[in-house]
């Protein structure tokens, strides 16, 4: 399976990029998981997802909790709190 | 009506309020975020998720629309680069009677604040900072209850 | 910054609204009341007390700066003959926090309604009509317990 | 005692004259009193002060309930409820 990465604000800045493409494992099925398997692509990864409470995310484009499903998803944003407006 | 724009251009109030008044409305309710000129910030950014932001922002002035009774329902938010005094924001209801258009001004800009993809960042001088969520926002959206 | 005006001139809202923005404010909450295009009325005249309208739009102003946060609030009411699609009223309050500009707007038009010596005569073809006052007038301004 | 008396709206119309310069007998000591006395200065005036549940007053440009006294007042105003806005 190949996912859209995106990453925005200082989830951006520390990951290094706003935007890569993966595959993770099959085992990795829900946000939380693939935010704990995205950790160990490198220093900036473990950086930004240190603290997961500090995440938000959305799935192609609709905003989800962390233990939401990937299956089937195309694209996984990663995102601090917005603060718009 | 409803007018969602996400733009780096300077948001001209203006022509938008101009938009909304042409409706046969009555009442007309905006409000206006700018960069504040008193809290040493020079540059304001805002950088937003493309696609997903539009979306946030119609899906909002779409729930605003069929909650109150509103002919109209505007929503310019600016991104990139802006400095004290730039509007960030331009928002605007709408309606027969200005109880509506009031009400949905109001929760155009609270739910604004938690449902759109946007994230700031101020500079002074030297210091980038990204603006950390406030808990009275979600407040602020939360007694909308919906 | 206190701005009233009561004037037989077209109301011009960006300017007003450029003198509110113009304040180091942060949040600007406007409300407009436009001669409504769609009820068949071909002129309506605003009627008012010289000097009373301005004395009570000031007391209304003074009301709500002390009562919220604002930097500046904005009474501009438009008298004599207007057509529809006109501005008959259009008021502006400014504030560090957007809940104290969207509250103090509703509650300046509220009590405006009210606390104001105006009146409206309706023209539809040859049939002239005083607009009666409404109990939901009282109602909303009742509700800010001042 | 020589008093200002200003009508607006509906009530100027009924009246006929938007201001008027009256002196009223002494024991006519309230808005309401000064109301029952106009209303017999002409039809017009009658007319317009038929119902005074109908009626608003200011004194002295200060809006008043009825039963307001007039004691020593310059300029009393009299009119419908007001619609601006």
């Amino acid at each position: 399976m190949t996912l859209r990465i995106l990453y925005f604000a200082w989830v951006r800045e520390a990951v290094g990029t706003g935007e890569e493409t993966v595959a993770p494992p099959p085992a990795v099925t829900t946000v939380a998981a693939l935010v704990d398997w995205l950790a160990t692509r490198s220093d900036g990864h473990a950086r930004a997802f240190a603290d997961p409470t500090r995440l938000r995310a959305a799935v192609d484009q609709s905003f989800v909790a962390l233990d939401a499903s990937i299956l089937g998803a195309g694209e996984v944003a990663i995102f601090p709190p917005v603060t718009g407006g | 009506m409803i007018r969602i724009v996400v733009d780096t251009m300077p948001i001209d109030a203006s022509v938008e309020l101009a938009l909304v008044e042409a409706l046969p409305a009555g009442a007309v309710a905006t409000f206006t975020g700018l960069v504040r000129a008193d809290d040493g910030v020079a540059t304001l950014t805002l950088e937003h998720y493309p696609g997903a932001t539009e979306a946030a922002l119609r899906a909002v002035a779409q729930r605003a629309m069929s909650r109150w009774s509103l002919l109209g329902a505007t929503i310019i938010h600016r991104v990139g680069p802006m400095h004290p005094g730039d509007r960030i924001v331009f928002m605007a209801a709408a309606a027969p009677h200005r109880g509506d258009a009031l009400a949905a001004c109001a929760y155009l800009i609270d739910r604004l604040k938690t449902d759109a993809p946007f994230w700031k960042q101020e500079t002074r001088g030297a210091d980038a900072r990204w603006v950390e969520a406030r808990d009275s926002d979600h407040a602020a959206a939360a007694r909308w209850n919906d």
